[in-house]
């Protein structure tokens, strides 16, 4: 029955109680893009019990140079992701009871899902969702592991309650940043080296070795040939409002969180972030265009047609998205600009 | 004399991997102030630093001889 | 057209130009297992012109832990990996032309298929191949990228004639082992992580971005959180027999190659290594008990059970690989065990 | 004095990632034997050998205060 898993069970950290151990876990997936897809697929073959993915886009042609699970078909159908990655993964182990959910992880759905969960994996491809799963973790003390990357360029943590600074030790806020894939590209060997060092650390957790675990914040960009490991002991901050002694797990609060609303009988969603950095608009801009989008703008806003959709994006950070009414659309195509 | 070493899009906006100079004395968000100012940076302060690869915060004072590197942290995915 | 390849043109080291270079590139991997599957995929899903995979091996229900390309459906069907690679690169980007040869990478065929190759691509399982690979990259001026991987360490490095070192530089011969991922296990992250580092030199060397390559060897222990990077420049052996002033590209040589050959009426192969060290039947013994194997042995040699076939091994390296008369998958079960 | 590092499964063998030792003045090949015997490391000759994360050869001397790592070179695919 474990033949499948031999080689697996051969490396001496895992064998087979850490095999048996792995059957039983539960790990849920926060995206099911770039990361997502390898992340996903690692898991699955390495035998979990359960896989939970959560994701809101559909698959794209941009996606397929790096975004594994999906073929030319999937595009073709124009199927949502989440739907794509299950089927993809049923056909490569049929052992794994693989769910997939369409949709926005907002907090209120993470609360509800997080209940037998042992891991979450970060897969998501903003700093909102991401300081919602951290609180999350927090909240309910599951381990997490952040992975990032643009470019070349990526990085890893992972975050242990009780253990472990969290992420919101790191950034204390949100980073306005506006570097995302969709803006200055990505290439597909980016993506494997954050998932080598996800999914090896999710090994060690759904083992129990917790004395392997990492302890610091890996980034690396392999077109620079750049490599680093920061170590982190000295980031905990016991003021922390995620991690703290008086934690607040502010980004589970309501009016902490981007908001959007579908602006009525207009074919348009209004944005507004969280974060409350200006965006400069001169740099965002001369980014956009040269790109492949049409920008327009004034020193007030910015306008940038995308497909079927215009975004206008003004200096605070707010954006009208025309030509939809599908809020989980909207912020997926602000999240993608922004970051 | 310290070493400035710059990460990912950093280095190609400071044009080295790394340069020298004495910011001994200097907290770590006086640094990051001095280097956006000559180097243009726009998005520095919200960058992670360390300091002799240990995780520092903006207060953190620099002494001579520590390596200092700036990380920006990313959300691509 | 390219709209799937935007966010790799996006990516400024690569860029329109870039891409149209790595539309017009000939691959050639020898191998599609763990590394060969992700590398092929990347290199496929970044649109290279024409991908040529060699495998000798089937499809086997221990290698969906950590094969990407493979599916339980291509175990039941016993396919040879090269054709189920082919199948699957193809459903995922039908703009390449995918080459698939179901046979051993003797370097008879490697000089012929080498013709109008700009890379080769190390996913080989052993070091007979690789020194062979070596070899060919010196006589041909062709870049290779090696790449291998055991447990949860792994290592790569870009060989570019004329400029860096060559293997045989680095190893003067083909040192005695005997970890393999039959022996010690392999865990999927390691392997991912092997190919971040091989694939993104291979987009350096498709795009002819030179300056960005990689000089330094690297490897990396994912479990034990080490990662290494080693200056090669030092490295380089102006006496070096495969790329030295007096070469003679011995691993292309029919004496110094492993010499394989059916025992007439007994359903079994002889193989007689390259390679001189002499093996430690204790080490081996004790490695191979305790794993699924069953072993028996004396001081002369070690009998080893494995599924249909047993494999008798002697001092010097010499097996009888009893079972079979077919000597690709003789030499494949040997170089499993020995390397 | 010397740091000598060592990598995969050499670290479980030795049972440390690195130990103190003055092996200034030996060659790397005979660090290499030093070492093999008093662990009982069977395959260390074959092991690739850094100083300072420079490549070395068997020949080359250590010197005092020279990092020495060894890393095995492997096979698997």
């Amino acid at each position: 029955m474990y033949e499948r898993y031999s080689r697996q069970m051969l490396f001496t950290p895992i064998g087979p109680s850490g095999q048996e151990k792995i059957r039983t876990k539960h790990v849920l997936m926060i995206g099911a893009g770039a990361l997502g897809s390898s992340n996903g697929e690692i898991l699955t073959r390495a035998g979990i019990g359960k896989l939970t993915i959560v994701d809101r886009d559909y698959v794209e042609a941009s996606n397929l140079q790096r975004q594994q699970l999906y073929t030319e078909e999937d595009v073709e159908r124009k199927l949502p992701k989440a739907v794509a990655a299950e089927r993809r993964l049923k056909a490569i182990n049929s052992d794994v009871d693989i769910c997939s959910i369409v949709g926005d992880a907002t907090p209120e759905m993470l609360e509800e899902l997080v209940k037998d969960i042992d891991l979450i994996i970060d897969a998501t491809d903003n700093f909102e969702t991401r300081m919602a799963i951290n609180d999350i973790s927090q909240k309910f003390q599951i381990p997490w592991i952040y992975g990032a990357c643009v470019g070349s360029f990526g990085m890893s943590f992972t975050i242990i309650p009780g253990q472990t600074p969290c992420l919101n030790c790191l950034l204390k806020s949100i980073p306005v940043q506006g570097q995302t894939c969709d803006t200055v590209g990505i290439i597909a060997p980016t993506v494997q080296m954050v998932v080598a060092h996800q999914t090896a650390e999710a090994l060690k957790i759904l083992v129990e070795d917790w004395d392997a675990i990492r302890h610091s914040f890996v980034s690396f960009d392999l077109w620079r040939n750049q490599y680093s490991s920061i170590k982190m002991s000295k980031a905990k901050d016991e003021g922390c409002l995620s991690c703290g002694t008086a934690r607040t797990y502010p980004y589970l609060e309501k009016e902490n969180l981007m908001k959007s609303e579908v602006l009525c009988g207009r074919d348009t969603v209004q944005i507004r972030p969280s974060k409350h950095g200006e965006i400069d608009l001169n740099e965002l801009s001369t980014h956009l265009s040269g790109l492949h989008y049409e920008v327009k703008g004034n020193p007030y806003l910015l306008s940038v047609e995308m497909g079927t959709n215009r975004m206008v994006i003004f200096k605070d950070g707010r954006a009208l998205i025309h030509g939809t009414k599908d809020i989980s659309q909207a912020r997926s195509i602000y999240q993608r600009i922004l970051g | 004399m310290n070493k400035i070493l710059f990460f990912a899009h950093l280095k190609d906006a400071v044009g080295e991997e790394f340069i020298q100079m004495d910011v001994s004395g200097k907290k770590v968000s006086e640094v990051k102030e001095l280097i956006a100012k000559e180097y243009q940076l726009g998005k520095l302060e919200s960058a992670m630093a360390a300091i002799n690869e240990e995780f520092s915060s903006d207060d953190d004072l620099i002494q001579s001889g520590d390596e200092i590197a700036f990380i920006p942290p990313v959300s691509g995915g």
